[in-house]
This record gives C-alpha cells, structure tokens and sequence, in this order.
C-alpha cells in the first residue's frame, strides 16, 4: 500500500479510536478540555512511532531470526514501556505543566492499547521499517484528531444542561458512538477508489 | 396607581423583534410541504404513512422526553420538523419501523441525551437516518420508480446515483457522463422530459441527454423528500427572504461540491478526463438540495458566524464529493454533514467575530 | 552505579524467568497449534480438490492478486488448479481459495480470510453462498455485477454487493491465470 | 477481607465505575461468547499478575517498577494466547488482536499498581478474582445487548446437541446492525455508564 | 440615506415609533407637591445628605454633597421643607437614600427673569468648579460626573470634541426637541466646554430621521460662526453609544477597557451641554431634564420638562394617562431602559424617558433554548459572543465570560433585540458582570 | 531443537530487559524532578470533590498548600475529622479539629400561601439576577428568592425545592463548603450546626406590623420565645429571632407558642426539614 494509503487508511479508515477500539482511555478520560487532549494526542502520536520503529527493530532482527516470534507481545511492551517511561521522564523535567494535565494517564500511555496495538498490528500487515514507522504516526494523528474534535465537543456540552446521569463520563461516550457514526463514512472502498 | 397593572419586571432591551424559535420551526416545516406532497403525489399514498410515521414517533418521543425533564417542549415544533425531515430521508418503500426507530434515535439519543433542542451537536434527523442506513442498509436501498415512470418499469428499482454507481462496478464502456449512461442503459424517461429536453436542445443549441429535466422536477426514484429540487429551491425563497436560512452554507456547499464533481467528476463517472464532470446530474440527485438547504443549514449543528459557515460548506461539499464519488455508499450527503457537524465546536473556536476595541495582530510581511 | 546494575539485573532476572517459562509454554502449544493449522487447511483443501489429488503448493508473482496454486491431478493429469486469489472487499482483503478446471470453470470456492460484515459480507464465508459461483465461467460469465445474476440472487446480496463483486472480480483473475498455465 | 472481592463487582466495577480496560470491553463484546472468553483470559491473567506483583513487592526496584510489572503481566497472557490458539482457535480467530492487548489492558497493570504492590497475596488474588469478574460481568451485559440488537442472536457454549445459538425471533431476519459496530458499543456504552451514575445517585440520595 | 456615517460591525434596527412624540414641543411639566430626590443619582459613589427632616429648603440649594472623585451634588428641586430622608427604590432597580421634600414657598428662579453672566473670563478650572458645583453629570444616560469628564488625565489631549445628539433609542426625542429649541444655548455650551478642553476639532453626530435638527445645528453654529462639523449618521442602533460614535465619525475605535480619550476623543450628549450653558450662564444647578413620555399605552405623549424627583406617576397623569393597560413601564428607552413597578418611582438625572408599552410593542414570547441562530453575534456592536457568555454565565462559569470580553459588554441590548429563542442575555450580562465585581470586591 | 527455542528466548530476553533496566535507571537518575511525597499522599486522602471550601483552586491545590505554603491543615470541612487525622498524621501535626459540623439551612419559608408578592418577573432563573430588581418579587426583602442560585452552586447536590417552591438543604449531604451561602443575596441562607434541633424559618428585620403585613410566617420580633424557653437559647434582636447554638436547653415552649409558627424543629438527625414541618402539622 502507498504511504498516502497508509496515512489515510489510519488516520480515517481505520482511525483507532473510532473503528478500532484502541486507546479508548485516554479517549474518554483526557478529552475534558481542549489543551489537555492535544497534549495527550502528541505524545501518544510521539510514543507511537517510536514503538513502531523499536518494535520492527526488535521483531526483524532478534525475533524473527532466533524464531521466538511467540515472544513479540512480552519483548514489545517492554520496549515500550521502557520507552515511555523514558519519554515521562524527559516531560515531567521540562514541562511541569503538560506532565500535570496529563496526569495519570502518561504511566496509562504504556498501557495504552494503542501503542502495542499499533506495534501488533504493523507485523500483521507485513509492513517494512519506513512503513511502520508511517503507520505510527498515522494512527497516533488519527487518536490527536478523534481525540481533539471530542475536546472541542466536550468543550461545548460543558455549558449545555446535560440531563444529570450523563454528565461527565456517559455523554463522552454517546458523543464518542455518534462520531463514530459519522466516521463509517469512510472505509476501505473509498480509500481504494481515491488512490486507484 | 399601579395596584392593579400587574406590571411586568424584565430586563432590557423591553422590545423584541418579532419571530420566535416556534415560528422558525414551522415556517421551514411549511416551507418543506410542496415537496413532500409532491413525493406523495408520485411515491403513492403510503408514502404519506411514512411521513406520519417518523412525525408522530418524533413528537411522542420529544414529549416522553420533555415529561422526564419536565419541560413543555412540544410547541416549539422542533421534534416535527425532525420527524418530517426523517420522513423525506426514507426511501418510499421502506418498513415502518425503520423511520419510527430513526425518529426514536434522533430524539432520544442525539437530541435528549444533550440536553434538548439546542444542546444537540449532531444533525438529530440526519443522525437517525444514518444510523438506521447501516443498520438496514438492504430496505435502505431499496426505490421505488415515480408513478409516471412505472408503466415503463417493476415497482423496485435503482436510483439514478445508486444504478450509475453499481453500474461503476460492473461498467467499463465510455459514455460521457452518468446521464447519457443511464439513458443509453433504458432507464426511463417521461414524456415531459424528453419533450422539454429536446425543446431546449433545438431551440438554444445545447446537448443535453434526456432525464436531467425529470431530475429537477422530481420524477426520479429516491427519498421521499428529496426528489423535486425545484419544489426544495421554491419552498427555500422565503426561508432566504425571512432570513431563517442565509446563503453561505448552501452556497458554499453547493459550489465546492459542483467544482469538484467538475474538476474530478469524469474521472470517475465518464470517459476519464478531467474538467468533464456531470455537474447538474450531481446536484439533481441524491439530496444535495434537501441536505443543503434544509439540513445542513440548521441553526443548533452549524457555525455561528459567517465565515465560520462558509468553512462549514466547504467542507459538507467536500465530503459529500468524496464520499459520493468514490465511497461505497450511494449518496454521502447525511454522512458529509454529520461528519461536519462534529467539526463545528472547532471551526467555531477559530471564527470568532473581531472584537470591538481589540487590536488584531497584523501579519508581519 | 551499583545501583543501576543492580536495577537493571533484577529486570533481567524476572525477564529471564519470563522467557524461559513462555519457552516451555511454546513448546507445549506450538505444535498443536501447527497441527490446528495444518488440519485447517487441509479441510478446506480436501473439499476444494473436488475428489482429486492434490499435489505441491507453487508460488506465484502473479501481480494480480494470485498468490499461488495446487495442481490438481487424476492419474498424472492435471485436471485443475486450486488457485490462491486474494480480492478486494468491503473492509479489507478477500482470501480465497478456488478449485479452476482447465476450461476455466469454477469448481469450488471459499472464502478463507476477510473482516467483513457480520451478516453482510461475512454471509460469504457460508458454503451456499459460493453456489452463485460455482459452475460458471465455462458456459457463462463469472458473475461479477448483479446484472449478471438471477432477481432472487441479486435481491440476497443487496446491501453487500462490494462483497460479492470483489469475489466475483478475483475468481476471474484465478481463471484467467488458470488460462495462463493452462496449457503448462 | 471478602470486601476485596465483592468490591469489583459493583462498587468499583473496573468497567463502568473505574472506566478502564474500555478497549476490550467494547472491543471484543459483539458475541455473549467473546466475553466470556475474554473474561476468562483477563481473570487468568489478573489473578498471576497480582499474585507475582504482590509476591515481588519488595524485590522489584521502583524505577523498573512498570516495565517489571508488565513483563509479568505479558508473560502471563502471552500463555493465555498460545494456549488458546491451541485449543479453542475459534475463539482465538475472533478475539483477534485483542487477546495480546490483555497485556495493555488498563485495568491489570491498574490494579498492579493501586493494589497488589501494596498488599498481601491473599488479598490481591481476591482483588484479582473480584476485579476479574466484575469486568467479565460487564463485558457480559455489554455483550447481551448488542448481541440480542445487533445480531438477533446470544451466542453461548455448545453443549451437546444444543449449537450454543439462541435467536431471538423477529431481530434475527433483520437485526439493529449497528449495534454490533463501533458506533453502537459507544452507545450502550454511554447509556449503561449513565445508568449506573442514577442508581449510584439514587442509593447516595437515601 | 447612501453616503452617511455610520459603525460597521453589529447593530440593529428597531422600529423607531419617534413619530408619537415628535412633534410636540418640549413642555413645563406640573411640578408636583411631593418631590423624592435621590442621592445616589450618579456613577459612582453616592451623595452625602446635608439636611435633615423638617429643614426648610430653597430651589436650587444644594441638599446632597459630592463625596469623593466621582460623585456629584445634589440640588433641591423645589422650594419646601425636608419630610423624611427614606430608602426607596430606583428604576435600576437599586437603593438609594433619598431627601422627601413637600413642596411649600416660593420659587427662586420659576417664573423669575433669566440673568446671563459673561464666562469668556473665566479660566478652564473655574468653569469646571462651576460645573461641579452645579451637580452636572452626563445626560445621555451613563450620569458621569460631567467635571470630571473634562478635567482631563496629565498627558492626554482631547483632539476631537464630539456631541452626541443622536439619540438612537426608538420612542425618545427629548434630545430632539432640545437642538430644535436651544440650538444657540447648545452651541454656547459646546463654546463653553471647548474651551475648557481646547479641541481641535469639534463635530455633532446626529441621525439622519432628525433632519430639522441638522439643520438647526447647522445654522446656528454658522451663526455664532463656529466651526461645528455637523454630521448627520445613518439610522442604526446603538449609534449613539460613544465607540460606536467616534467610529463612525472619526474612524477610532476606543481600545477595548479604555475610555474615548485614550484615542484623544471627548463625547458629551447634547442635554449635558445645554445644562453646562444653564449652569455657567444663568447659574443655575442641574434640578431639572427633558423627559419624554411616550408609548402605545400613553394617551398624549410629549417631552416634559421635569424637576428631578417627580414621581413618574404625575408624568402619566399629565399626559392624560394610560390608553390602556400597559404591560410594563419602562424608565429610559426601549433598548437599554428599565421596568418599574412602582410608578411612584421618582425621576432622577439619568432619566430620559418614561415608557408605558403595550404587549404589541413589547412582542414578548416565551423563553426556549438557545438555538445557536447566531442572530446575536451578528448584532453585538462590541464583537462580542453573547450566547457563549450567557451559557457561561448559565453554569456559573464567570472567569471564562470575562475571558471571553464580558468586560466589554456595554448591556446596549442590541442581542437580546434579536434572539429568536427571547433569552434575557443582557440580563445574564450583567449578572455575570455583577457577579466578578462581587468577587474581585471579596478578593 | 526445543532447547535451542527456549535458550535463544532467555538471552534475548534477558539482555533486553537487562539493558532497558539500567538505562531506565540512568535516566531516571539523570533527569530527576523533585517531588514531595507527601503531596500525593495528602492528594489520595483528600475526598476529590474539589468544592474549593478550604480556599484553595481544588483538592490537589490544598495538598500543596499543607506542604508547600504551611496551610492550616483543618480547612477540608468536605473531609470532617477523619481526613483531618489523616493529614494530621502525614504533616506530624496536631489534629485541631475545627468543631463541630455545620450544614446550611434556608431560613425562610414563605411562598406564594403565605408572601405578599409586588411585581410579575420575567427572566433568568437566578436570585442574584432577580435580587437586582428591586430586591427580588417578594414584598419581604429579607426572604428566600426561591430561584434556586443555591441549588445550581451547590457542589453536592444537597440543596432542593419543594412542591412549593421553597428550598431545603439535606443536611446529611451538605458538606459544610458555604457555597450556597456565599451566593445568596438575601441572607436567607445560613449555617447552623448539624445537631441543630430548631430553626428561626425568617429572615426578615422588618418591624413586627410591616412582617405581618406581608408574610403569615414571617417572625415579629415579640419575644415569646425569649420568655417561653429562656434556656433556649432565643435571642430576639432587630426584630428577628435566632438561637444560640451553644445552648442545649429546651426549645419546644418556644416552639409551640411562636404565634407566627415561624420556629420549625428539626430534632431527628435523619429528617429533612420539610419532614420536620410535616410531623409538627400532624402534632398541632
Ligand atoms: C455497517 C456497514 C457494513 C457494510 N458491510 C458491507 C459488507 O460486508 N460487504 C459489502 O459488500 N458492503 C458492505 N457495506 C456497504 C453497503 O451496504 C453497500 O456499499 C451499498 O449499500 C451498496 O448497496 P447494494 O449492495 O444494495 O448495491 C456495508 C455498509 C455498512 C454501512
Ligand atoms: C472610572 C471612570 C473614569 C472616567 N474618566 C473619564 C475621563 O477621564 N474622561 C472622559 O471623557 N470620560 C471618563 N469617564 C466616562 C466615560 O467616558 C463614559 O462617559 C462613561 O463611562 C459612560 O459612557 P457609556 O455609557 O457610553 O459607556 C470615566 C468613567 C469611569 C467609570
Ligand atoms: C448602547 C448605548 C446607547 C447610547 N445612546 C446614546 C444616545 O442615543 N445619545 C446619547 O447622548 N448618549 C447615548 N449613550 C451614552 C453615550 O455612550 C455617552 O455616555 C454619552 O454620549 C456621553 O455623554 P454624557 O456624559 O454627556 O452623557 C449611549 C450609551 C450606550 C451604552
Ligand atoms: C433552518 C433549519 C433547519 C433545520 N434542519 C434540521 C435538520 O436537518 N434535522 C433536524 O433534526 N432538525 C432540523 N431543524 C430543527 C431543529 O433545529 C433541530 O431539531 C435541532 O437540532 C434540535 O436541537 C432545523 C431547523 C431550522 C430552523
Ligand atoms: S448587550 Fe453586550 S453582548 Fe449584547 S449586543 Fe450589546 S454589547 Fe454585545
Ligand atoms: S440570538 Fe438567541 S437563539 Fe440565537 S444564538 Fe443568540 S442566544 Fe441563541
Ligand atoms: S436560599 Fe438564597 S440562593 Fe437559595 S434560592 Fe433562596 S434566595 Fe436563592
Ligand atoms: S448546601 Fe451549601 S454548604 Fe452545603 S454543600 Fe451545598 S453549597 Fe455547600
Ligand atoms: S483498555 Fe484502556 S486504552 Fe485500551
């Protein structure tokens, strides 16, 4: 698949959130406001193209030729989780603000379905180092996008009169299901169709 | 003195100008009326029980919800013009429980769950009819020729968009464009249009293929609502006049997607080639107007400045050209506008009007 | 510094119990799981291979979408191939598995792989689906629009009729790659 | 003691109270039978994590801590997969990625982290049971609904000569078939976290 | 109408209905027996009472004195003795302290021969002294301390003299009558206030639905041949606020929290001048204003002249009352006024009319949700997001109002004129408003 | 074959762990944040409903402040004497209780039965809107607006209307944060102990005659319940009414010979105040 197909069938086909159930945590948690989500939707995009990259490192040069693929899950959420233990680290030392708003949810970006998601799914989809690498970013700009449009949502219901059991939590996922409605408009003929 | 005047304590302004959300309502439900009778007229008389169907589900489901909360919230006529509004969504022949169900959804979930009329950022109609297309996709699809055209035909059948993009998947010749394909294909055409077409042919010089004149008086399968674009547009000068509608969204939405059906159309639905695309069978069929006018423009789901609503057409047109073009749904204007309608808290966050007083930061050149 | 070796030695002692109890685990399992695998295909293969024998898988660069083929043989003639066709569906790829006579008819088909539509695409996955297939393609067409089929088949697969084309459209790759080797 | 485990049932239900392991929850919960293997899977996978997790407490360093945790946690689904795919590959085809993604699941790597390092095993592996069924449950009743609206159908074990399908008349010729997609897991989603907060309000209110 | 000034952004077009009082010459309305004056009459802190009941007091003595930088004196409107200092209840709805007085004596000035004292000696702070003793304060409704006003901050200078006669609330034509009548006392005090602020330019704004009063203006500054730009402006609400004045006749816009002379601009309403000229020339202190009664509901509307501290219901009754029942009695305009209750209510210098409203001038409906029309950005003059404010607002959020320009609000009106949904934005303005002072008070 | 398996999966697995682990632990070591730990620990204990009753912007702000700023560590009132040992114990602290609970309370019961009412409002459902006109609809300008600006701040939801339209506080939902105290214009709402056994229902300091003129439950100042329970604790002062707290005495002489039946008892923990009146009609 072209690296357009690839962009596009992740930030929009396939987006992670609104088709894949991926990443939905920090989806409903981190979406309160609008500096927040951009902010968690860097940094997983940042985490997942780093994991695709260490995962098609790990995967092509010691698993697959030692033949011990049956150890991919354990030896790629190591890497990631070392990973982002690394990237909260760095962030917590030079913006205290970020790592604040983050909150919990940065340890939570290591158990981010997302990141291993994006890690798994790139070995089933055969991809090359330069593709993975591409996947990455896609579907992390897939999570910023889903995740930012539900910010600037919430944003508004925040001054709307939400009948009382659906404030908070329950109306970020009847906003999350009426966007994903909306996102079954794109799917894979149309990806194929556009490119050719 | 004032012991018995009873007198009113408000805050300024003590005047108001005239029209209110009820008005509002009603006078786009009657504006819709030419259209949905004339989908009476050449659907048959069930079409009738639909559109009652999807009105009555609405306005119990709007008082059920209205009773929860305790509000009076019937009169506004809102939850009517969804309901009709669902009504002109659903193929003639669809099952009576899907409208009901769509209309169900719309008002419960869409509109309710956010708090009512007002607090809703989805399209309530569009959203009901969205959801209950994916959920019966087969009903969904299925049309019903116009009575005129029906002596020539089965009573089921396929729109024009829905036959040219099927034809797309089987269809490998060259005919200039989907209409001349269809008509080259035998489907129908009533006497009026090959009459005026021709008309028009001789008397001006064009070369239109027959079938786009039954498109634009409404002779043509589809929705009930959405088949006479001349009734929608008739229906819409006084919306324009009242200023209930202002021109940007259907301007806009109508440009951008006419320019790309130009620019890309023939790429896809003709013999290749670029600026070739057939622009008035594009805007003739599959809702373009109904969703442009009626749908797209309401108040509570788009912008609320102009520029911001100018940015919303754009991009309803663009999907809509997309989804259209080269997705695998028939038509793709519901799903351009609700997908639009989740962009428009953003695209309200960075079209703020100027404020009075406050510098605006000049671009350094 | 001890301490960071030491840190990172207690890390690598839980690794290590780690691997070396999934080692043992994959030991257990891997070979069902080759055997489940194998089991699979060899199912499906004994069903597609219409009572004849199948002989070696032979890969393909066919670009269009054949990924390989099994000859088919009765009594040291290739009879048919069972042809390894990848198509394009609704929601991704369509893996199929197809028995072509020479004469390019469609013996059996199956649909192996795809992430289609509960109760849309997915409706292809069942044997009975694959009977609008079968047996065209010598006399007929290999159906691959709705024209090309009867009211009652083309009412079963509206709503999912990018299923069916993308089907129809690689089964006449398989038999024109048939027609290709054919003569081999 | 027992406080541990009736606590995950509803009380802090991992799904609909706490809002984590959201991923699989929706993911997996087309089918009545997908959860309840999922179900199975995480409660196996939960009951070693925090069984080691609170058995290592003390020789884990803190600043290992997560990648420790998860390497345990890992090890333990990873068996969870090989030996599924082994023995039920029906279910394995049609959990699909998420079985590897139990590692991700927030609520394991939760509960490592709020509870079995800082308490004894006995109880964690009540933590665990209590956790674990309480999101089995909830994948269960999320599953229910959209299967019954989505397929028309309730998808169970087969026994015997019974298929392990029960359709419901009337929604299995023509199902609500969004309910089975992304945008209807949402959905009931939404509406079963509300329901939760209103009784939750109700029983504060008393 | 094409080729006149006028602001761009926002505003309206409310029916005018100038018609029922437009004709009628300004009138000396019947001075009541009881007269209630009010000491807090201006912005800013209110007047110290220098009398107490029984006290013989004399037209025109000054009763309540200024406290502190912005305030202003208080003058007795009539001659008689002090009844009760009470609390009572302004039109704004607010308490005031106010001096009872029972008319009794004789008047000092009514009836007397007018004496004019020459001013052209007197330098910028002895006429300012005048104006302060006089207890003038801004007449086009925001009662500023006039003196104050023109006693312009260290370092500004005041290019633009700007007189605001345009007077853009419908019903209301007591500025009107004043340039029709007084023209040549207007243009002496303008003569009077340039020369305590030294402009270089001096301009009139006025609508163009008065043209005889353009006219007027015209000549009567061509006869005391001063150089006054008059400048007729396009009919459009709320062109007679100060921004929207001086954008539209000098193309500067008054920069968001700050006042006009920040951009070297000085707007004062034709009323203040003519009180400015009656103080300076014929010494006489702010005890009276033009007031127009008007409304459907009213039989015989007019512009009275009326003495401060009338009880609005002497000014019904002296236009022959009501034609019917009103639903609400509105002080001030349509636009920016307020509804009392009480039509005992007493007029104080801000008020510049009495309306009694009939329900098909009010066009009242009831309140529904916010349908997002986007009708009132369209009409907010300051640029401004009334419905997000007002939702802000709604859910007690006032720091994201004020960081969305509630500050900037002027409460004109012009969006609660157009919401199709009848919410009481400008209510919810102002309470959001009194809401932050309320918290930056406690803070 | 299987061994080669199983080893090849040891070193790689091991190396990799062995190699992330020290790196984690030099970075660790290299970019570390000071952090006290004491803030996350007082931030578990707090109750998280971040009302702001302690003066600081949330629950996470107050638990920097106790260890950052020196705050007092008794302002959760939320929290009550638990969290406060908690805290004590976390800051090595004396727990200096800050007394006992106190709830909020409307102290007006007048309604469209029993109030004079001047004008017809029309406009936001808001007392402070309401109280600028004209200090609210009612003749009685001490009362409660009933426009509920209390129900909307409160941050626990324990404030409600009744059929009538007046306000009530559940005491045992309130958590003492004196929200709805600050925002109301009139007055009428005011703490009161949680073991509060009666209530002044008025708020008027108008004179006896104009209380009677306007409102059937108003207080008139006539000092019965002075005379009546004088170990009560009534305090009759501008024309109204209040009780001081600190006297346990007997308050039901008062009680039954207020002739304007303006003191309501509230002597059951459990019940609401409504409740209340209701069981005293019965008794009357
Ligand atoms: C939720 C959903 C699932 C779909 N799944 C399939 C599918 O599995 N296979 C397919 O060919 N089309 C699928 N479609 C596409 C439409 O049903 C189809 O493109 C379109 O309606 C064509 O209609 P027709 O088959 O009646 O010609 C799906 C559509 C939706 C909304
Ligand atoms: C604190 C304060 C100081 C002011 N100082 C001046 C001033 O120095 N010069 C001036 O022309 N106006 C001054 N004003 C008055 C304003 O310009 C303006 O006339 C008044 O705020 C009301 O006008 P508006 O009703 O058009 O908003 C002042 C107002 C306030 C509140
Ligand atoms: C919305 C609005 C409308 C106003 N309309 C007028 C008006 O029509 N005429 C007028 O003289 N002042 C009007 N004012 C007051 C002016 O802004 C300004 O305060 C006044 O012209 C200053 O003069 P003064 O201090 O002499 O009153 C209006 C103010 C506002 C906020
Ligand atoms: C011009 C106009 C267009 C409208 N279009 C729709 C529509 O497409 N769908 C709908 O459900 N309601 C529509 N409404 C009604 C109403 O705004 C809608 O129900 C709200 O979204 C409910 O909150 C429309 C109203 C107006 C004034
Ligand atoms: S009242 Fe305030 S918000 Fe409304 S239009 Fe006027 S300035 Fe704008
Ligand atoms: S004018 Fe009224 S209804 Fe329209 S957007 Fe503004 S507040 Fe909402
Ligand atoms: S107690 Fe105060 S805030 Fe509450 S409703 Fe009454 S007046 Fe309003
Ligand atoms: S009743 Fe008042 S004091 Fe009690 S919690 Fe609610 S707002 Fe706070
Ligand atoms: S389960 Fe939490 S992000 Fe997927």
């Amino acid at each position: 698949m072209s690296y357009i197909g690839i962009i596009i069938t992740f930030v929009f086909i396939n987006n992670f959130i609104l088709t894949q159930f991926l990443g939905l945590c920090p989806f409903i948690g981190v979406s309160k406001d609008v500096e927040s989500a951009v902010g968690m939707g860097f940094a997983v995009t940042f985490v997942m193209a780093m994991a695709s990259i260490a995962s098609w490192i790990i995967y092509h040069y010691v698993l697959v030729p030692l033949d011990i693929v049956f150890l991919q899950t354990i030896s790629f959420i190591l890497v990631i989780a070392a990973l982002v233990q690394l990237v909260e680290l760095v962030i917590q030392k030079i913006s205290p603000a970020l790592y604040k708003a983050l909150g919990i949810f940065l340890p939570l970006i290591t158990t981010n379905c997302a990141v291993l998601g994006i890690a798994l799914i790139n070995v089933r989809n055969d991809y090359n180092a330069l593709e993975s690498f591409i996947a990455g970013i896609a579907a992390g700009l897939g999570f910023l996008l889903a995740i930012l449009l539900m910010s600037t949502i919430r944003a508004k219901l925040d001054s709307e009169w939400i009948p009382k059991p659906f404030r908070g939590i329950p109306i970020a996922f009847v906003t999350g299901g009426l966007m994903a409605l909306a996102f079954m408009a794109f799917d894979n003929a149309l990806l194929n169709n556009l490119l050719g | 003195m004032s012991d018995n005047l009873n007198l009113l304590i408000e805050s300024s302004p003590q005047i108001k100008q005239s029209g209110s959300t009820a008005s509002v309502m009603w006078a786009v439900t009657i504006c819709l009326l030419p259209a949905g009778i004339w989908g009476v007229w050449v659907f048959g008389i069930r079409v009738l029980g639909v559109l009652f169907a999807s009105i009555i589900a609405a306005v119990i489901a709007e008082a059920a919800m209205a009773y929860l909360v305790k509000k009076n919230t019937i009169q506004d006529g809102s939850a009517v013009l969804t309901g009709l509004l669902i009504g002109f969504n659903m193929p003639p022949s669809v099952p009576y429980y899907i409208p009901v169900v769509a209309s169900v959804f719309a008002i419960v979930i869409v509109k309710w769950t956010f708090g009512g009329l007002g607090g809703n950022f989805m399209n309530p109609a569009l959203a009901g009819r969205v959801f209950v297309f994916f959920s019966w996709t087969g009903p969904m699809t299925k049309w019903t020729m116009p009575a005129v055209l029906t002596r020539i035909d089965a009573v089921t059948t396929a729109s024009p968009l829905g036959a040219v993009k099927s034809g797309l998947l089987e269809y490998t010749g060259s005919a200039d464009g989907p209409a001349r394909f269809l008509s080259e294909a035998g489907y129908p055409h009533s006497v009026m249009d090959t009459g005026i077409t021709s008309w028009l042919n001789s008397n001006f010089g064009f070369s239109l293929s027959d079938g786009y004149v039954d498109m634009f008086v409404g002779n043509i399968p589809g929705s009930i609502g959405e088949v006479s674009v001349l009734l929608l547009l008739l229906g819409s000068i006084y919306l324009f006049i009242r200023k209930i509608i202002t021109w940007e969204i259907p301007v806009s939405y109508i440009a951008v997607f006419g320019l790309l059906i130009w620019i890309f159309g023939g790429t896809r639905f003709s013999d290749g080639s670029y600026f070739n695309g057939d622009v008035l069978f594009h805007l003739f069929t599959g809702g373009l107007f109904l969703g442009a006018l009626y749908m797209a423009t309401d108040m509570v789901t788009s912008p609320l400045t102009s520029k911001g609503m100018l940015i919303y057409g754009a991009g309803a047109g663009l999907l809509t050209f997309l989804i259209r073009i080269y997705g695998s749904f028939p038509e793709g204007v519901s799903l351009a506008i609700i997908l639009m309608n989740i962009f428009v808290p953003m695209i309200d966050q960075y079209t703020k009007p100027k404020r009075f007083g406050i510098e605006t930061k000049k671009v350094v050149k | 510094m001890k301490e960071v070796v030491k840190t990172g030695g207690k890390l690598a002692v839980i690794c290590a119990v780690a691997a070396i109890a999934l080692g043992v685990v994959n030991a257990v399992t891997e070979p069902k799981i080759a055997a489940a695998r194998a089991a699979r295909l060899e199912e499906a293969l004994s069903e597609l291979s219409v009572g004849l024998n199948i002989g070696q898988y032979v890969e393909s660069d066919n670009q269009n979408g054949i990924n390989g083929y099994y000859p088919l043989s009765d009594a040291g003639n290739v009879d048919a191939y069972i042809v390894d066709v990848t198509g394009a569906g609704y929601a991704g790829d369509l893996g199929l598995l197809t028995t072509i006579s020479l004469e390019g008819e469609v013996l059996a088909a199956a649909l192996m792989e795809d992430s289609e539509t509960p109760g849309l695409g997915k409706e292809a996955e069942n044997a009975s689906y694959m009977k609008m297939y079968i047996g065209t393609g010598k006399d007929s067409v290999i159906p691959s629009s709705k024209s090309h089929l009867n009211p009652a088949d083309a009412d079963a697969i509206t709503g999912a009729s990018i299923t069916f084309v993308g089907i129809g459209k690689a089964l006449n790759e398989a038999a024109d790659f048939v027609g290709q080797i054919g003569g081999m | 003691m027992l406080k541990e485990f009736t606590k995950g049932l509803i009380k802090e239900n991992p799904v609909f109270i706490i809002v984590l392991g959201l991923c699989p929850a929706l993911g997996v919960s087309t089918k009545v039978i997908n959860s309840l293997g999922m179900g199975a899977g995480v409660i196996f996978v939960l009951l070693g994590s925090n069984i080691f997790v609170s058995l290592l407490k003390d020789f884990i360093p803190d600043k290992v801590r997560i990648p420790a945790y998860i390497v345990i946690i890992a090890s333990f689904v990873t068996i969870v997969e090989m030996v599924m795919e082994a023995f039920i590959p029906a279910l394995y085809d049609s959990l699909g990625v998420f079985v590897p993604l139990i590692v991700v699941n927030c609520i394991i790597l939760g509960r490592a982290e709020a509870f079995a390092n800082k308490n004894t095993i006995k109880a964690s592996i009540l933590d665990a049971l209590g956790m674990g069924i309480g999101f089995t449950l909830a994948l269960i009743l999320i599953a229910l609904i959209r299967e019954v609206f989505g397929l028309g159908t309730i998808t169970l074990f087969p026994i015997g000569s019974f298929s392990g399908v029960i359709e419901i008349p009337g929604l299995v010729d023509s199902p609500v078939r969004v309910f089975g997609l992304a945008a209807g897991a949402l959905l009931v989603m939404g509406f079963l976290k509300a329901l939760f907060t209103w009784i939750e309000d109700i029983r504060r209110v008393k | 109408m094409k080729g006149l000034k006028t602001f761009k952004m926002g505003g309206v077009h409310p029916p005018g209905k100038k018609y029922l009082s437009e004709n009628k010459p300004i009138k000396n309305a019947v001075i009541s027996n009881l007269s209630v004056v009010a000491l807090s009459q201006q912005l800013g802190s209110p007047s110290e009472c220098i009398v107490k009941p029984g006290d013989e007091v004399r037209e025109g003595m000054l009763i309540g004195k200024s406290t502190g930088f912005i305030s202003a004196n208080i003058h007795s409107p009539v001659p008689g003795t002090v009844k009760e200092i009470s609390d009572i209840y302004l039109a704004n709805g607010m308490t005031s302290r106010a001096v009872v007085i029972e008319m009794e004596g004789e008047f000092d000035r009514l009836g007397k021969e007018e004496s004019k004292t020459s001013w052209d000696n007197l330098s910028s702070k002895e006429l300012i002294e005048i104006i302060d003793s006089s207890g003038i304060v801004g007449l086009g409704g925001a009662t500023f301390p006039a003196n104050v006003k023109f006693s312009l901050p260290k370092g500004k200078k005041a290019e633009y003299l700007v007189i605001n006669g345009v007077e853009c609330e419908p019903y209301l034509t007591a500025d009107h009558h004043l340039m029709i009548e007084k023209s040549d006392q207007i243009i002496e005090g303008i003569k009077i206030i340039a020369s305590i602020i030294k402009p270089e330019k001096l301009a009139i704004g006025i609508e163009a639905n008065k043209p005889d009063a353009i006219e007027v203006m015209k000549e009567a500054a061509l006869r005391a041949d001063l150089s006054l730009d008059v400048v007729g402006l396009e009919v459009k609400y709320p062109q007679g606020d100060e921004k929207q004045l001086l954008k539209a006749i000098t193309n500067r816009e008054v920069p968001s929290g700050a006042l006009p002379i920040e951009i070297g601009c000085v707007v004062s309403n034709v009323g203040t001048v003519h009180a400015i000229y009656e103080a300076v020339v014929l010494g006489k202190p702010l005890i009276e204003r033009v007031v127009t009664v008007s409304g459907g509901a009213i039989k015989n509307p007019q512009n009275l002249k009326v003495r401060i501290g009338t009880p609005i219901s002497s000014l019904i009754e002296e236009c022959g009352g009501f034609t019917e029942k009103p639903v609400k009695v509105v002080v001030g305009g349509p636009m920016m006024g307020f509804t009392i209750y009480d039509l005992d209510t007493p007029v104080t210098k801000g008020t510049s009319g009495v309306l009694a409203l009939t329900s098909k001038e009010v066009k009242g409906a009831a309140q529904t949700a916010c349908i997002s029309c986007g009708r009132c950005i369209a009409a907010c003059p300051m640029g401004l997001n009334p419905t997000t404010l007002f939702k802000y607002i709604d859910h007690t959020d006032y720091d994201s109002a004020e960081s969305i320009g509630l500050m900037d609000c002027k409460e004109c009106g012009s969006c609660g004129y157009v919401c199709l949904a009848r919410i009481p934005l400008v209510q919810g303005m102002r309470l959001g408003k009194g809401m932050l002072r309320a918290k930056k008070v406690k803070a | 074959m299987v061994f080669i398996k199983i080893f090849y999966a040891f070193i790689s697995v091991t190396l990799m762990g062995g190699i992330l682990g020290i790196g984690l632990a030099i970075a660790a070591r290299l970019l570390v944040v000071k952090k006290d730990e004491r803030v996350n620990a007082l931030e578990e204990i707090l109750p998280g409903a971040n009302c702001g009753a302690c003066g600081f912007p949330g629950c996470s702000g107050y638990a920097e402040g106790i260890v950052n700023e020196d705050a007092d560590i008794n302002l959760c009132s939320p929290g009550g004497p638990a969290v406060l040992a908690k805290i004590a114990e976390i800051m090595g602290k004396e727990a200096v209780s800050s007394g006992e609970k106190i709830v909020a309370q409307v102290h007006c019961r007048g309604n469209r039965d029993t109030s004079v009412y001047t004008y017809n409002y029309k406009g936001i459902e808001d007392c402070n809107a309401m109280y600028s006109m004209f200090g609210g609809d009612k003749d009685c300008k001490y009362s409660c607006l009933a426009r509920g600006s209390c129900i909307k701040v409160c941050p626990v939801d324990a404030i409600s209307r009744d059929e009538k339209n007046r306000i009530w506080v559940n005491k045992n939902l309130c958590i003492s944060c004196e929200k709805c105290v600050d925002v109301c214009p009139t007055g009428a709402m005011q703490m009161i102990p949680y073991s509060a056994d009666a209530i002044v229902a008025c708020n008027s300091l108008d004179k006896g005659g104009k209380v009677k003129k306007y409102c059937s439950v108003g207080c008139i100042g006539c000092k019965i319940c002075e005379k009546k329970s004088p170990e009560g604790g009534f305090v009759v002062e501008n024309f109204l009414a209040t009780i001081n707290y600190d006297m346990k005495g007997d308050r039901s002489g008062a009680m039954d010979s207020c002739p304007a039946k303006c003191i309501i008892a509230a002597d059951t923990a459990e019940l609401t105040i409504p409740e209340v009146e209701e069981t005293q009609k019965v008794n009357e």
